[in-house]
């Protein structure tokens, strides 16, 4: 019996003006990384509400990285500051709602750093395939 | 008020007028200092590598004894005052250094650094207040021009030292003008004198020494004050023509209580 | 010792970065002991980094430091070469029968007025 | 319901090269919302886009989804094309199959599932796509330029002669900063003076400039178009319009002992003044701080012997409120204090003098008529040592002085030291430096005529100490590249002391809600594509405020402001972003939280009166976003406790839909 590859469904929130254009950047390149990475673009880091993310692993994401300019190298200033120190409480609550802490992360790229972001979800899509499917955080209403 | 008092080897032998001058002087400003039981030997230089434990740990016992008594630390000596100071320092904010120590003095209960040390001129000026000490003068100086020789000690490194700006230092200025004399300000004042080099290199002490002195004169200093013993030998030895003093000596003489301290 | 452990370890013990330095020679500039050294302090941060080590631990430019703190105090990217220096005369006078100084050195140095701090921080500096 | 039509890229083989486009187009077609879909080669060509305006019509489409190449690439073309078929243009979402797809992936059956998810997601947020229609605001055709140095007079400048009217505000009694103090000017050797004040004159001729001096802003509300600005003019005790310059109450006021800025303090200037001979406005003020007729009421000289009448002792400080389209910051720099640097001796001696100093000393209309003599004792110096980067390069930790490199200081320095070797050739000049940086037209060729022609002594090696003794100034030095220390009895010792930020540059920041550094010099918009924009728009960045540099620097760069603000200024409406965020008022629990995160202030909060169900009103605190200052960050959605502010074009709703679209 051939068993069917397991692949991870990952969701990316990249901001418009660094991590979205690194992206692009990748794509010009021709830089693969696993198909299993989907973008969704916001405008900038800081527009991501916790509740996306939570969202996302309710609707069966296994691993969700969030991406915005370098700190200090914010389109809107200040934006991706914002950004980091939710993350932080938002992970730390994850850990108590026991969602491991690999199936997330915060990565700066640059819109130069095509290079960056291939590599880097390349990283972390192995990451996340290593912890299998995520199971613990389901929307009960979700289940057929 | 009451303050423990760190007297140091060379203020018990060579330096006594340092010393007794000093006590005689806080006295007369309502200050008693009450010389720490037991103490050893700081070292006489601190040593800067993060892993010289035990020589630092007389200085640390010294810092433990004021704080078991509950009070701040007071030295004289600038050498002494530094060693102290600096190992305070890394007590504070070497923690790597502080666990090292503390292991070693397990028996005798650790000692965290919080303990504050001041030179006896921080206690004039940050204590007393330059101005209470002016109106205690009775004997005021007028007419002298004095020159502060602060050497390297007691300003270096200022980050720790933190006594007074190392590059134009005026605490010992100011001292002198609340006692009714004219301070004399000169590049040299903060230069090193030569050290204990002179045990290795008496020419180097002679030529550092002979900076000092030739720069503070042609400034016009009749006078120089000092805090340290080796200083003052460096600068005496070396050529000085004018006064090499304690700067607790002069101030005695300017509160009255000089004279009456000869036992 | 290996070149690269010995430079190593005079950086973990001083806690001095010499990358820091931008070479600009100010420590060399102010040091009162200049003219008594064969290697001066801007060389010490510069020799350390480069690992070039042994001929430091074998010169007498490591006792003429006055450790007066003035390089240290005016280096203006916060080098602290004082802190080096002392670190490579530990490493010299640690390895044995290094010691610069013995007790029997000292009647011919003494004379009445010499204080004891001039003692006690020279046998500090030049012994272990 | 939206009826959406999808239109699947080719892009040549670009896409259909790993995506099948057809099997997309038809897994789409399936999605709730679709009613039509297709694929097509070239999308953005002119038949791509006619076969979108003419489905839209074909069959009534409300939104569209274009599975193409990146949104930065063609997001506006398509947007275009929806505008010509009659839709908002908002109504357009673009799926990235192309950068994010295609060319990422190599498998052909992954690369289609991807793309048909990525449109899937795209279709999902279209369905909840509201038409947005970008504000209008009006521009007011007025511009502020905050500092009158050679900055901001070539930006009021530049401005003026575009046709606009521009108020510059300077806090000194006159214009003309920095620059009015040098003597010379590197490479050219130029007079200061003659190339400046003819400028200053043009200032104070233009029809369309007015200058505040003695002024400054102490207020600032509005966006981008329409700030209000409000100027403090300090009280000058003598009125600016009747001043006619003359000059008698300053030669005839009693108290002569003030310090004179304008030499820094190296002579004495009296109570009532004018800066210098070519000041603009030339018109006298009165020092308060040292005038006797306003501190004791006795005195007034310069009252009786003022024939124009323009003493006033009563004058008071006057705020004036102006509105302006685009605000120029131009606050220029100021060296470094000197106190934490005395292993100089620069608070010991009076020999030991900073560059701008020197420049006052060898300035013809300076303290010593341009004679270079000593401060101390008005000699001749024969031995001059310059010390380089005093300040500057310091390591953070330091806490002295300032980590970058001042810039200017290695140019002016050889300037100083050949100006002196050729005015008196018996005088022996060192210049001791840390590296010798010269970039720039003519610079290094400037430099080595310093050294060849007129005999500079350049010496690699940092001064470690100064002491003054007797007359002279005793050097301690390192020479590197001989290894030796070098002690040299100077007559006098010039600082290249490092340049900060004006002080009052932190305060303005806060008022116009620019951004710094930590050096407190103002941030661009983007350090190499808008280096003259601060990220606040409406705000500009000219001269020394952003940045060291140099006078050709400074002028070129306060041309390029200049252009941006008669760019903006030549608008007569500003079409702002669309996707701002809102907050709804029902839900607006009044807590501030948004207020304070708004990177831009363009949250306000205000009381308004609700209706209540039975009829009675009540006043609420509630938060309201001025959509032509919000720059659609998103920051407040997030940070709203309530829910209730929401940021349009990227709703929460629309990308939870996406969410939702990716992870089915």
């Amino acid at each position: 019996m051939q068993v069917k590859e397991y692949k991870p469904l990952i969701v990316a929130f990249c901001c418009n003006w660094c991590s979205y254009a690194g992206a692009d950047l990748a794509g010009n390149n021709r830089l693969n990384y696993p198909a299993d990475v989907k973008i969704i673009r916001v405008p900038c880091s800081c527009r991501v509400n916790p509740m996306f993310i939570l969202r996302a692993f309710q609707r069966g994401a296994d691993g969700v990285i969030l991406c915005g300019c370098h700190p200090g190298d914010c389109h809107y200033t200040s934006g991706n500051y914002f950004t980091r120190r939710r993350m932080a409480m938002l992970f730390s609550m994850l850990d108590f709602l026991g969602i491991e802490r690999e199936r997330t992360r915060v990565e700066w790229v640059s819109a130069a750093e095509g290079a960056k972001f291939a590599a880097t979800m390349n990283d972390f899509v192995t990451q996340v395939a290593a912890l299998g499917e995520n199971k613990r955080l389901e929307d009960l209403r979700c289940k057929k | 008020m009451k303050f423990s008092y760190f007297p140091g080897c060379t203020l018990k032998n060579k330096a006594k007028d340092l010393d007794r001058y000093a006590i005689r002087s806080a006295e007369a400003l309502g200050i008693s200092l009450e010389e720490i039981e037991n103490w050893q030997c700081c070292g006489g230089v601190f040593t800067t590598a993060r892993d010289e434990i035990a020589t630092k740990l007389s200085s640390v016992r010294i810092l433990k004894a004021a704080k078991d008594k509950e009070q701040d630390l007071i030295t004289v000596c600038s050498a002494c005052h530094n060693v102290v100071k600096q190992t305070n320092n890394a007590m504070q904010n070497d923690a790597e250094f502080s666990s090292k120590v503390n292991r070693y003095m397990a028996s005798e209960g650790g000692y965290d650094g919080s303990t504050t040390v001041y030179h006896y001129l921080e206690m004039l000026r940050d204590i007393v207040g330059f101005d209470a000490l002016r109106e205690k003068v009775v004997k005021p100086l007028s007419g002298k021009k004095i020159a502060a020789y602060y050497g390297c000690l007691l300003l270096r490194p200022g980050s720790v030292m933190k006594m007074d700006d190392p590059e134009n230092p005026t605490i010992m200025e100011d001292m002198i003008r609340a006692m009714g004399a004219e301070p004399v300000i000169y590049g040299n004042r903060n230069e090193c004198c030569g050290g204990y080099v002179v045990m290795e290199s008496p020419e180097l002490a002679k030529k550092k020494s002979g900076d000092v002195i030739r720069n503070a004169k042609a400034q016009g200093a009749d006078m120089i004050i000092t805090a340290c013993p080796l200083c003052k030998y460096n600068l005496m030895k070396n050529g000085a023509d004018v006064p090499v003093v304690y700067f607790t000596e002069l101030l005695a003489e300017a509160l009255g209580v000089k004279e009456d301290t000869n036992e | 010792m290996n070149k690269k452990y010995l430079r190593e370890d005079i950086i973990r013990m001083s806690g001095v970065n010499p990358k820091k330095c931008m070479r600009c020679g100010k420590c060399s500039g102010t040091c009162p002991a200049y003219d008594e050294m064969e290697y001066h302090p801007h060389q010490f941060v510069s020799m350390v980094e480069s690992g070039d080590i042994e001929p430091l631990l074998e010169s007498d430019s490591l006792y003429r430091c006055l450790t007066c703190f003035a390089c240290v105090e005016r280096c203006p990217r916060g080098v602290e070469p004082a802190k080096l220096i002392e670190a490579v005369r530990l490493t010299a006078i640690r390895r044995q029968g290094a010691n610069r100084l013995t007790p029997n050195d000292i009647p011919a140095m003494l004379d009445d007025e010499i204080p004891q701090q001039a003692l006690v921080s020279a046998f500090r500096k030049y012994t272990k | 319901m939206q009826r959406i039509g999808v239109f699947v890229c080719w892009c040549g083989s670009n896409i259909a090269g790993t995506v099948d486009v057809v099997a997309v187009a038809e897994a789409l077609k399936k999605e709730p919302g679709v009613v039509f879909s297709t694929d097509y080669q070239y999308m953005c060509s002119q038949a791509g886009q006619d076969l979108i305006v003419s489905s839209v019509k074909e069959h009534n489409l409300t939104g569209l989804v274009i599975c193409s190449c990146s949104p930065r690439m063609h997001e506006a073309t398509f947007r275009k094309t929806a505008q010509v078929a009659g839709l908002n243009p908002y109504m357009v979402e673009i799926a990235n199959i192309r950068e994010q797809c295609s060319w990422v992936h190599k498998d052909m059956p992954i690369g289609t599932e991807k793309a048909i998810i990525l449109g899937k997601a795209a279709v999902a947020k279209v369905n909840l796509n509201a038409p947005l229609t970008p504000g209008e605001s009006p521009v007011t055709k007025r511009a502020l330029v905050i500092g009158g140095g050679i900055a901001g007079i070539q930006t009021a400048l530049d401005i003026a002669d575009a046709g606009f009217p521009v108020d510059i505000v300077e806090k000194k009694p006159t214009i003309g900063g920095k620059m009015a103090q040098l003597d010379k000017t590197f490479p050219t050797l130029d007079c200061a003076a003659c190339i400046l004040t003819p400028k200053m004159v043009d200032v104070a001729q233009h029809e369309n400039i007015r200058i505040f001096s003695y002024s400054e802003v102490t207020d600032v509300k509005g966006f981008i178009g329409n700030f209000d600005v409000t100027i403090k003019k300090n009280a000058r005790f003598v009125n600016e319009d009747i001043c006619t310059g003359c000059g008698d109450c300053v030669t005839k006021c009693p108290q002569k002992k003030v310090p004179n800025e304008f030499n820094l303090g190296m002579d004495n200037r009296s109570a009532i003044y004018i800066p210098f001979a070519q000041a603009v406005p030339k018109v006298a003020t009165i020092d308060p701080a040292h005038c006797t007729m306003l501190k004791t009421g006795k005195c007034g000289v310069c009252s009786k012997v003022c024939k124009a009448n323009a003493i006033d002792y009563t004058q008071k400080d006057e705020f004036i409120t102006e509105r302006y389209g685009a605000i120029v910051v131009a606050t220029g720099f100021d060296p470094i204090s000197m106190d934490k640097f005395d292993e100089f001796a620069y608070n010991q001696s009076k020999d030991v003098i900073t560059s701008l100093e020197f420049e006052r000393l060898t300035n013809a209309a300076g303290p010593t008529a341009g004679k270079l003599l000593r401060p101390s004792d008005g000699e001749h110096p024969h031995k001059i040592v310059f010390v380089q980067c005093v300040g500057s390069r310091c390591d953070s930790c330091a806490e002295k002085g300032k980590e970058y490199c001042s810039k200017i200081c290695c140019m002016y320095t050889a300037k100083h030291a050949m100006l002196t070797r050729d005015k008196y050739p018996d005088t022996e000049v060192y210049v001791f430096y840390i590296d010798v940086r010269t970039p720039g037209k003519n610079f290094d060729e400037f430099y080595r005529r310093a050294v060849e022609e007129y005999d500079v002594h350049y010496i690699k090696g940092m001064v470690g100490k100064i002491t003054p003794e007797g007359k002279k100034l005793m050097v301690r030095a390192s020479d590197l590249l001989d290894g030796k220390q070098l002690n040299i009895d100077a007559d006098l010792v010039v600082l290249a002391t490092a340049i900060e930020p004006d002080k009052s540059a932190r305060s303005l920041a806060t008022m116009l809600t620019a951004s710094m550094d930590t050096n407190d010099f103002f941030t661009e918009a983007h350090p190499k594509l808008r280096p003259v924009e601060s990220p606040t728009a409406g705000v500009f960045l000219s001269g020394t405020c952003q940045g060291p540099k140099d006078i050709p620097e400074t002028v070129s760069q306060a041309g390029a402001a200049a252009s941006k603000v008669i760019g903006l200024l030549a608008k007569d409406k500003l079409k702002g972003n669309p996707c701002v965020a809102s907050s709804d008022e029902l839900m607006c629990n009044g807590c501030s939280s948004c207020e304070k995160v708004c990177p831009y202030g363009a949250i306000t909060y205000e009381n308004k009166e609700f209706r209540m169900p039975d009829r009675t009103t009540r006043v609420r605190r509630v938060a309201s976003v001025n959509p032509a200052v919000c720059q659609g960050c998103g920051c407040c959605t997030v940070t709203c406790p309530s829910g209730a502010m929401d940021l349009r074009g990227f709703m929460n709703e629309q990308i939870m839909a996406e969410v939702d679209a990716i992870c089915k």
